[in-house]
């Protein structure tokens, strides 16, 4: 693949995608995507930083599905818990150590974290080997941690493969 | 490609300011400044062909994109209009060549943003709908707004800052009253409205009414009627002398609005509607040039002085605005153009003088001497002349023509007084202005140099007032025409129906 | 429903007002901001209210007045270039005058109350 | 054709000394002298016409709206105006030769007095009323610039400005004065108007046309109680006071009498208050004129007291009396002009004007003082001279009248006193000056003048002479057709003799030179007298109240506009909420008769939610950061109304302008006080704002429920119609931005264009202090940019430009656009700035906005200006249905270009604006130009 | 109704429900870390559903192949986290103080200071 | 029937509104109601996305994922401001 016609592939199969999602499938709609699919990607490169990138797409899928599942799962305790006397809330700040490195990696698993319920990433050390969690209610925050980084660290670690 | 001739004076400028924004020329002063120069003189001689045009063939419309009136824009070039875009870029060339002497290098963008401005100005003379004018009004405030801080400065920032919130709040209720008027009339081609004022009934009257009225304090606000002209004397005085110059002409909007607006939608035809406006327009104008002549008494320095001047101009003006008939029309009209060339002439004289006197500027006080006060003197002396109303410059004119007007009007009890007592006020303050500054003096003057710039700039000025009183009979004649179309109203461009 | 829709206008305009007559240059241009919701929800219902009506042709039966939005989405981009304008202006003011009322000096009541509070300040510390 | 030369020569005259300054004096005044010259020669060719009683004229057309028309006549009062005017006036600049010294600028000093002349020659020769009124007040400002001639002189610049002050009113009623004269008689033509003597005199405004033509006059002609500036305008160069100040301009005001005299005298009015005027001002004239020390000071109160006897004699309204006014026009102004003249021969000699030093004189300029001795003889009316014959005149007019009934022998009292003042003053300035012992620590020594400084005086003295001995021969017919020219009618018979037998007027003269010797000899006594009053300076009096009115007028205006834009503001709001209020009253139902649409909980809880928002805005104004929050609230739920009331382009636009504006309140916040006072004023302010704002909202609100309520007829079904087949667009609000009304949004996108150039004026060189800490004094986190954002920012900038393409071009067709698309853009790139800092941005985006900002105008320009080839109008757009086989039917428009250049100017102006602003901290900042 | 309109109606429920749990949790819960979790629920379960209900619906009515609200879902997993990220980093900031009776975890003192003031 | 259920809904995300409001206006801290605001962001996606089934319309999508983007960039940039009070360095 052309490094200089298509500087970031991925983005422009998601552009793409999203073109045809936005708009109802036509071949002229297939053609426009593209163009713009490869046109903004090329705009849009110099602000781009390099990104490690994805060895193991199925895993990926996986990794999404699990997301998913979690949330759709946790939402409901939680609701629950939102929905009980205040005084039975054990909310706590954790302190994730952090086996991956590399920014879109740590951005992912941030991210999953806040969207899982329960727990909402607040900040990276500035070391960037701990990750700060808040966690609504904790009742064994070992294995809270534990869960995080065998549920979704671990993924992602084979995922980028770092 | 004639039929083009229309939008021209709009699109001239804009084409002209947008190519100026192009960083290759925005950073080039030399081409920059040439570019100014060309297009001025263009749009002088392109208003004097579309006056010459609209004389010779009546009222020209154009409409915008080839949709009939009134669902698409129309542009309207009448007597009227004409006159003032030719007066608008007479004062575009005199500005620009006189700030290209070096004005415009004390900060960027100036030679576009007066393109903008004139831009702005031209296309409210020619629009012939409502919305347009609001938002060709925009268009020139903000120009003028960018053009007020040019340069820098903490009197420039102050003065700025009121005259700014004051037209945002006056545009606000320009729209308001857009609102109100687009929620009566359904329309918004001026033709149309006209056409429809005396069709309204019942209740929609009363609301009508109150988009008139609003629209009166929007025009007054912009016109510095009484008690809205409080952001002028400031901003004024405190703009860099090009801008004040081409500032002269803002007023002068205001009171083509009210014309426009007043005396035409909401004119004699306009059955229950029929000049809603006059009854307060009436006291507010002669307080206008009451306290413009206080005002004026009361100035320190010659940029102030000038703009309270600009403030009794106006009341004069409105007084004839508030007493509609073609002969107070012909005679305002006439003196519209006068004053404001008389008052962009001050101004840019006031400039020069400024950059000679040292710490004492423009104020009445015994300063530095001038290093040139021949020529300087006598350019102040042919602009107080003029400001004052005393011949042989195109005041008198003006003047003469709007007491006769009073008179024939019978209201010449009203007006008289304070048309006269104005000029008497301008006398002593000017006399006195310009003994304090060109013959009270302490020190040794500097030499600074004038730049050839400068001096064709104020030639164009100086030009334009003789020219108004050698052409004086034709220019009266046509204003008369002028006032006679407006009045008659804006027939040409009828619906035909919905 | 038109009722509650001018008392919403009605509860801007006034706020918008109100805030535009105070000193500060901050609260004015939060009030000018105020009074052009207003102005545009006024312009807006020139073409009186209607629901599910939007003038996209060929998505419903009856279409509402576009005219007026169109005349709004104007009036909107103009409002935003003037805010723009203005609070920027009054950044400058405040750089250039020291302070941020609007007429580039504090009024000298609230001068002296200023000085007060400075020396009572002072004269704790 | 003559008589436009006669005026024409002195006007193209007028530069001519400016030209041949550097040639030196002598050709410079030969120069200068030329034109006159030849203009007087021509008037003396034209003598014999007029005398015959013809009057040449000149008539062009100039302004016919106005009534002023170039109109010429040479009548005989014009015929006698012109020759003085010429004459003297050639006399004065062979004078002025020699009596300016080096340093004055002699070519200013010549085209001054020949504009003058210019002027004065146009007053007299004006067969058009307004054009008399224009000449009028050219000699009023030509006479200010001779004042002041010596500008360096704080009693020249004051003298000449109240000069100018009373005579600029004068003629400012004048004006007036004429302008009803016009308009009562239908024409301003001279002719026509003094055939109209009666339809003037009958008119209504008859009272009010006298009392402001005779202000003109009189201030012109400083009449008492205007006289006083004439004194005080001595501080001119002496030519200009004997020429100005004698012979010509002050002549302008009886001048006017005369030539009007037809048309308005003939009334009672008239002949009480001008003769009243006119005797008053005989009497203070003449007494005040022998109190005087200066030389130039005398006389000019003798001229002020002959100007009044002139003025009486037009008023008293016998037959003969406009004939003696006419001849004692002529009289003094040869004998003034010589006197003046003489004067100042004396004080240029001698360094000195005041009599009180100068004395006996005659042992050091023996030929000067004999020739002011016979002028002065000629002033106090001797016989033999001219002085004594119009003098006489008057005596025997004064008899004849009966202008006050039985007390009308007041007047001939009255006039003989005069006389006998005018007799002493003479005396005085004759035996003070030349003789009375030796002069008193004079700066010069005396001595004769240079020969030609002489001769003007001697040649006016020569003429007083003559005139007095042999009137009729000199002015014989003169008089007469001056005279004739006066009256309009036929002269009556007179007889000018230097010998009319023993008679009630030679015993008036007899009893006025004795009395005047008497009152000389004790003059002491007289002098002790008048010392005890004290003197007033009418120039320090004129001064005092002028300043008295500007610092008035300065306090009465600064109460007005005392600067505060609150005030301003308050003003503004009231007069629009007076206004709208107003035409409300007579509103009765604020319900109309559409039906309106039901409420749901959704609208109740969203203008709830409205309402707090714009309360929460109000209460935390003094929290600037909540506001914005709370204002964010409002912007969110006008955009669910829009959304709402089926307008999706504006819900999308609001929204989006919202969030720029959010950030741009942010970036300003950084710089502006956080927090302000919560009550910035005093509480009675508050509530009055308060109370306004009230009224104006529920104002707004009624006005706004009112049109909600009625039906609306408009021209939007035109859209509706056309937009997909005209315009070739389903979004009917988007056809009209590009299409219908694409000229508004050209406008619109102009304004932010320029918004963005002067934010960037705004910005360039701004000096801030950077808050290093916030409120609460905290130091700023240290991370600049949160990675997390920055990784998610840059991830979604292409997403976001998609949305934005996605925007932009179903617009046409589906709620969006080449605006809501361009801030889209704005906003993804934005939150670069926010995520990566400006300096990272720069580096890897060297965009130039001006460039984005000017291309997009220029697109859009050239969108509209495209039409034109096809030969349409400017913005006609065009739009076509193309197939491509496998694409199938799609379309293309002109009107999408145009939204290209919309999307790109909208662009280029967000994001100049923004980055700038945000470029303030840091070291890409605008370093350049407006300080 | 059919069971494909009980399915919407369910989801719609749900999102609204959800919704409401989010919002009640704002006001309900003692501090600001604890209320950061409550705009989770509205963001996933309340939006998801609704989108999802959305979605649904168009595909009932025939209007294509209409799954656009896929977009904003992606739009929202993807931001809402940095949001919560970026306000707990200010709060952290700004030391919003913790809920009296919840536990302060040793690190939370750790995690504050992280960015001592200079 | 549907269209019954989608006002009710919509009064429950109101409601929702309404309450975040009230959090908005308690505060106490400045995060509080900056989190307040944010979640209505995301509230008012839901009131149009009921609006856009409501009326059976797709023309609120494009409202819709705006504030979805919009809610986004002003929460991250008044966080930026807490944290740097300069939002573009």
């Amino acid at each position: 693949m052309n490094k200089a016609l298509l500087p970031m592939p991925i983005h422009t199969a998601v552009l793409l995608l999203t073109w045809l999602l936005l708009n109802d499938f036509s071949i002229g709609h297939l053609l426009l995507g593209s163009l713009l699919a490869v046109l903004i990607p090329w705009l849009v490169a110099p602000l781009s930083d390099p990104q490690a990138p994805v060895r193991k797409p199925g895993k990926a899928l996986v990794y999404a599905l699990i997301v998913l599942w979690d949330i759709l799962r946790s939402n409901i305790e939680v609701a629950i818990l939102v929905m009980r006397p205040n005084r039975s809330l054990r909310p706590a700040l954790l302190a994730l150590p952090l086996d991956i490195q590399g920014d879109l990696p740590q951005a992912l698993l941030a991210s999953t974290i806040s969207l899982t319920p329960g727990t909402v990433s607040m900040d990276f050390s500035e070391d960037r080997r701990w990750l700060y969690i808040h966690a609504l209610h904790v009742t064994d925050e070992q294995a809270l941690l534990r869960s995080i980084k065998e549920r979704y660290e671990a993924p992602l670690k084979e995922i980028f493969a770092c | 490609m004639f039929q083009h001739v229309v939008i021209l004076p709009i699109l001239l400028p804009l084409l002209a300011g947008a190519l100026m924004v192009i960083p290759a020329v925005s950073r080039n002063m030399v081409l920059q400044r040439r570019l100014g120069t060309v297009a001025s003189v263009l749009a002088v001689v392109l208003a004097v062909w579309l006056l010459v045009l609209v004389d010779h063939n009546g009222t020209q419309a154009y409409a915008v994109g080839e949709w009939k009136p009134p669902f698409g824009i129309l542009l309207v070039a009448d007597r009227l209009a004409t006159l003032l875009l030719l007066l608008t870029s007479v004062l575009l060339l005199a500005v620009q060549l006189f700030a290209s002497a070096g004005e415009d290098e004390r900060g960027r963008f100036f030679q576009p943003l007066l393109m903008f401005q004139v831009m702005g100005i031209q296309g409210a003379f020619l629009t012939g709908d409502i919305f347009n004018l609001f938002v060709f009004f925009e268009v020139l405030l903000i120009a003028s707004y960018a053009l007020l801080i040019h340069g820098g400065g903490k009197a420039k920032t102050a003065a700025s800052l009121h005259y700014v919130i004051l037209n945002l709040a006056g545009s606000a209720l320009f729209l308001f009253a857009l609102g109100i008027l687009y929620g009566t009339f359904g329309t918004l081609n001026m033709a149309d409205m006209q056409a429809n004022a005396a069709l309204i009934q019942n209740d929609d009257l009363y609301l009508a009414k109150v988009g008139a009225l609003l629209l009166l304090v929007v025009f007054g606000l912009k016109a510095a009627m009484l008690p809205l002209h409080f952001w002028l004397p400031k901003a004024y005085a405190a703009a860099p002398a090009p801008v004040a110059a081409l500032f002269a002409i803002m007023t002068k909007i205001g009171i083509y609005s009210l014309w426009r607006v007043h005396s035409a939608i909401f004119g004699e035809h306009a059955g229950a509607l029929a000049n809603v406006a006059l009854p307060w327009l009436w006291p507010m104008a002669w307080l206008t040039l009451a306290l413009g002549v206080v005002a004026v008494l009361a100035s320190q320095s010659l940029r102030a002085l000038a703009a309270n001047l600009v403030i009794v101009s106006v009341g004069s003006l409105l007084l004839m605005v508030a007493n509609p008939a073609q002969s107070t029309t012909a005679a305002g009209l006439y003196y519209l153009v006068h004053s404001t060339l008389a008052t962009a002439l001050i101004f840019l004289i006031a400039g020069l003088i400024m950059g000679q006197r040292g710490k004492s500027e423009d104020r009445f006080v015994r300063g530095r001497p001038l290093a040139h006060p021949r020529l300087l003197g006598g350019l102040f002396f042919i602009a107080a002349l003029a400001l004052i109303g005393m011949p042989p410059f195109s005041g008198f004119i003006g003047k003469a023509l709007m007491l006769s007007a009073a008179l024939d009007e019978g209201v010449a009890g009203w007006i008289w007084p304070p048309l006269l007592l104005s000029s008497l006020a301008a006398l002593l303050v000017l006399s006195r202005a310009g003994s304090s500054i060109f013959w009270r003096s302490r020190g040794r003057a500097v030499p600074v140099t004038i730049d050839t710039r400068q001096l064709a700039g104020i030639g164009v000025l100086l030009v334009a007032l003789v020219l108004m009183v050698v052409l004086a009979g034709w220019l009266t004649a046509f204003t008369d025409r002028a006032a006679a179309d407006l009045l008659a109203g804006m027939q040409l461009v009828l619906p035909e129906g919905r | 429903m038109e009722f509650a829709y001018a008392l919403g206008v009605g509860f801007l305009t006034g706020a918008g007002v109100f805030l535009m007559l105070r000193g500060r240059t901050f609260p004015v241009i939060l009030g000018l901001t105020l009074l052009s919701y207003a102005v545009n929800l006024f312009l807006f219902a020139s073409g009186r209210l209607t629901i599910n009506a939007a003038p996209i042709l060929g998505t419903a039966s009856e279409y509402t007045d576009p005219l007026p939005q169109a005349l709004v989405l104007t009036a909107i981009v103009i409002g935003f270039a003037m805010t723009a304008f203005v609070l920027i202006l009054a950044m400058r003011a405040r750089a250039d005058l020291g302070n941020d009322h609007v007429d580039g000096h504090l009024p000298p009541a609230q001068l002296s109350a200023r000085a007060e509070q400075r020396r009572e300040r002072r004269e704790h510390s | 054709m003559t008589l436009l030369w006669i005026l024409l020569l002195p006007m193209m005259g007028i530069v001519t000394p400016l030209l041949t300054e550097r040639y030196g004096r002598n050709v410079c005044a030969a120069m200068t002298a030329l034109p006159p010259a030849i203009a007087l020669m021509l008037l003396l060719q034209q003598a014999p016409v007029v005398m015959s009683g013809q009057v040449p004229s000149l008539h062009a057309e100039w302004i016919p709206a106005l009534g002023l028309n170039l109109a010429l006549h040479l009548d005989g009062l014009a015929w006698l105006f012109c020759l003085l005017i010429l004459g003297i006036g050639l006399l004065v600049i062979l004078y002025a030769r020699y009596y300016l010294s080096d340093r004055d600028s002699m070519g200013q000093f010549y085209a001054s007095l020949i504009l003058f002349m210019t002027a004065m020659l146009g007053v007299v020769l004006s067969a058009n009323l307004l054009q008399l009124w224009l000449f009028w007040e050219l000699t009023s400002i030509s006479s200010f610039l001779l004042i002041s001639f010596w500008s360096w002189r704080t009693d020249a610049r004051k003298g000449a400005r109240m000069a100018l002050a009373v005579t600029g009113a004068g003629g400012l009623a004048l004006l007036g004065a004429l302008i009803l004269i016009g308009h009562e008689v239908g024409s301003f033509d001279l002719a026509t108007v003094l055939a109209s003597g009666d339809l003037l005199r009958q008119s209504e405004l008859y009272p009010v046309i006298l009392a402001l033509f005779l202000l003109g006059a009189f201030t012109k002609s400083a009449q008492f109680p205007f006289h006083f500036w004439l004194p005080h305008a001595m501080a001119a160069p002496t030519p200009v006071s004997s020429y100005l100040h004698s012979a010509t301009m002050v002549k302008a005001g009886v001048f006017l009498l005369a030539r009007f005299y037809p048309v308005l005298a003939g009334t009672d009015l008239w002949f009480v208050v001008v003769s009243l005027t006119g005797m008053a001002t005989l009497l203070v004239g003449a007494y005040t004129a022998l109190f005087k020390h200066d030389l130039k000071g005398l006389l000019a109160y003798s001229t002020v007291s002959h100007l009044g006897l002139i003025t009486l004699l037009l008023g008293l309204g016998t037959a003969l009396a406009p004939v003696a006014a006419v001849f004692h026009i002529i009289n003094h102004a040869v004998f003034k002009a010589s006197l003046f003249m003489a004067a100042g021969i004396i004080d240029h000699e001698s360094g000195s004007r005041d009599m009180r030093k100068l004395n006996g004189l005659w042992q050091f300029m023996p030929v000067t003082a004999t020739l002011a001795m016979v002028a002065a003889s000629s002033m106090a009316g001797v016989p033999l001279l001219n002085g004594f014959l119009s003098k006489e005149m008057m005596f025997a007019e004064t008899l004849e009248q009966y202008t006050f009934g039985a007390l009308s022998w007041w007047v001939p009292l009255l006039a003989t006193i005069g006389a006998t003042f005018s007799v002493a003053y003479s005396l005085r300035f004759m035996h003070d000056v030349f003789f009375n012992g030796q002069p008193i620590d004079l700066p010069k020594t005396p001595h004769e003048p240079p020969r030609y400084m002489r001769v003007p005086v001697e040649i006016l003295v020569v003429l007083c002479l003559l005139v007095g001995m042999f009137p009729d021969l000199m002015v014989g017919t003169l008089l007469k057709t001056a005279a004739g020219a006066v009256l309009q009618a036929p002269v009556p018979e007179f007889e000018l003799g230097v010998w009319h037998g023993f008679n009630l007027p030679l015993l008036m003269s007899m009893l006025a030179v004795s009395g005047g010797v008497a009152i000389y000899v004790n003059r002491r006594f007289l002098f002790q007298f008048q010392s005890q009053f004290a003197e007033r300076d009418a120039k320090l009096v004129f001064e005092a109240s002028v300043q008295s009115l500007v610092r008035k007028a300065g306090q009465l205006h600064h109460l007005i506009d005392n600067g505060s834009m609150q005030r301003a503001m308050f003003l503004m709001l009231l007069l629009a909420l007076v206004l709208m209020a107003w035409p409300l009253m007579d509103l009765l139902n604020t319900a109309g008769g559409r039906p309106e649409l039901a409420l749901n909980w959704g609208v109740v809880f969203c203008t709830a939610l409205l309402i707090a928002g714009t309360l929460l805005t109000i209460w935390w104004s003094h929290q600037r950061l909540w506001a914005l929050l709370a204002l964010s609230i409002v912007g969110l739920v006008v955009s669910v109304a829009f959304a709402w009331f089926s307008a999706p382009d504006l819900a999308l636009t609001q929204l989006s302008v919202e969030v720029v504006t959010v950030l741009l309140f942010l970036l300003a916040l950084f710089f502006l006080p956080r927090h302000g006072p919560i009550m910035d004023g005093p509480l009675r302010i508050m509530m009055r704002d308060l109370g306004v704002s009230v009224l104006f909202g529920s104002v707004v609100g009624t006005i706004c429920y009112a049109l909600l309520t009625r039906p609306l007829d408009s021209i939007s079904g035109y859209f509706l119609e056309h937009s997909k087949t005209g315009g070739g667009g389903t979004n009917v609000v988007n056809v009209i931005l590009v299409d219908f009304r694409g000229f508004d949004t050209l406008g619109e996108i102009t304004v932010l264009g320029i918004a963005a150039l002067g934010i960037y004026k705004l910005l360039a060189r701004m000096t801030l202090a950077m808050p290093s800490a916030d409120d609460d004094g905290r130091a700023w986190a240290r991370e600049r940019h949160p990675a997390l954002l920055a990784l998610v920012s840059q991830s979604l900038l292409p997403l976001a430009l998609l949305v934005s393409a996605y925007i932009f071009l179903r617009g046409h067709n589906m709620p969006g656009g080449g605006f809501i698309a361009g801030l889209i853009t704005a906003i993804a790139l934005i939150q670069q700035y926010v995520a990566h800092g400006v300096v990272w941005m720069k580096q890897r985006m060297p965009l130039s906005y001006e460039a984005l900002i000017a291309s997009g105008l220029l697109i859009a320009l050239t969108a509209g200006l495209g039409s034109w080839l096809f030969g349409h109008n400017f913005l006609k757009t065009w739009y076509d249905y193309f197939y491509l086989p496998g694409v199938g039917k799609f379309e293309l428009a002109s009107a999408m270009v145009f939204d290209l250049g919309v999307y790109l100017t909208v662009i280029g102006a967000t994001l100049l604006i923004l980055a700038n602003l945000g470029k303030l901290t840091t070291s890409e900042r605008i370093r350049t130009g407006d300080e | 109704m059919t069971l494909y309109e009980w399915f919407i109606a369910a989801l719609l429920v749900i999102g609204g429900l959800f919704t409401l749990i989010g919002a009640l949790g704002m006001v309900k819960l003692p501090d600001l870390y604890t209320r950061l979790h409550a705009p989770t629920k509205a963001t996933t379960m309340g939006i998801g559903c609704i989108l999802l209900a959305s979605m649904l619906m168009r595909l009932d009515r025939n209007e294509g192949f209409g799954i656009q609200e896929l977009v904003i879902s992606l739009f929202l997993f993807i931001t809402a986290p940095v949001s919560a990220y970026m306000i707990a980093k200010a709060a952290m900031h700004l030391r919003v103080p913790l809920q009296p009776g919840s536990d302060p975890h040793r690190l939370l003192e750790k995690a504050r200071d992280q960015q001592p003031p200079q | 029937m549907l269209n019954t259920l989608l006002l009710w809904v919509a009064g429950v995300v109101g409601l929702a509104l309404v309450l975040n409001a009230w959090r908005l206006v308690r505060g106490p801290s400045v995060t509080d109601r900056v989190l307040a605001l944010d979640t209505m962001y995301i509230n008012v996606i839901a009131m149009i996305i009921l609006l856009g089934i409501y009326f059976d319309t797709s023309l609120y999508f494009e409202a819709a994922l705006l504030i979805a983007m919009l809610g986004f960039v002003s929460t991250a940039a008044v966080s930026k401001y807490l944290l740097r009070g300069d939002i573009i360095e």
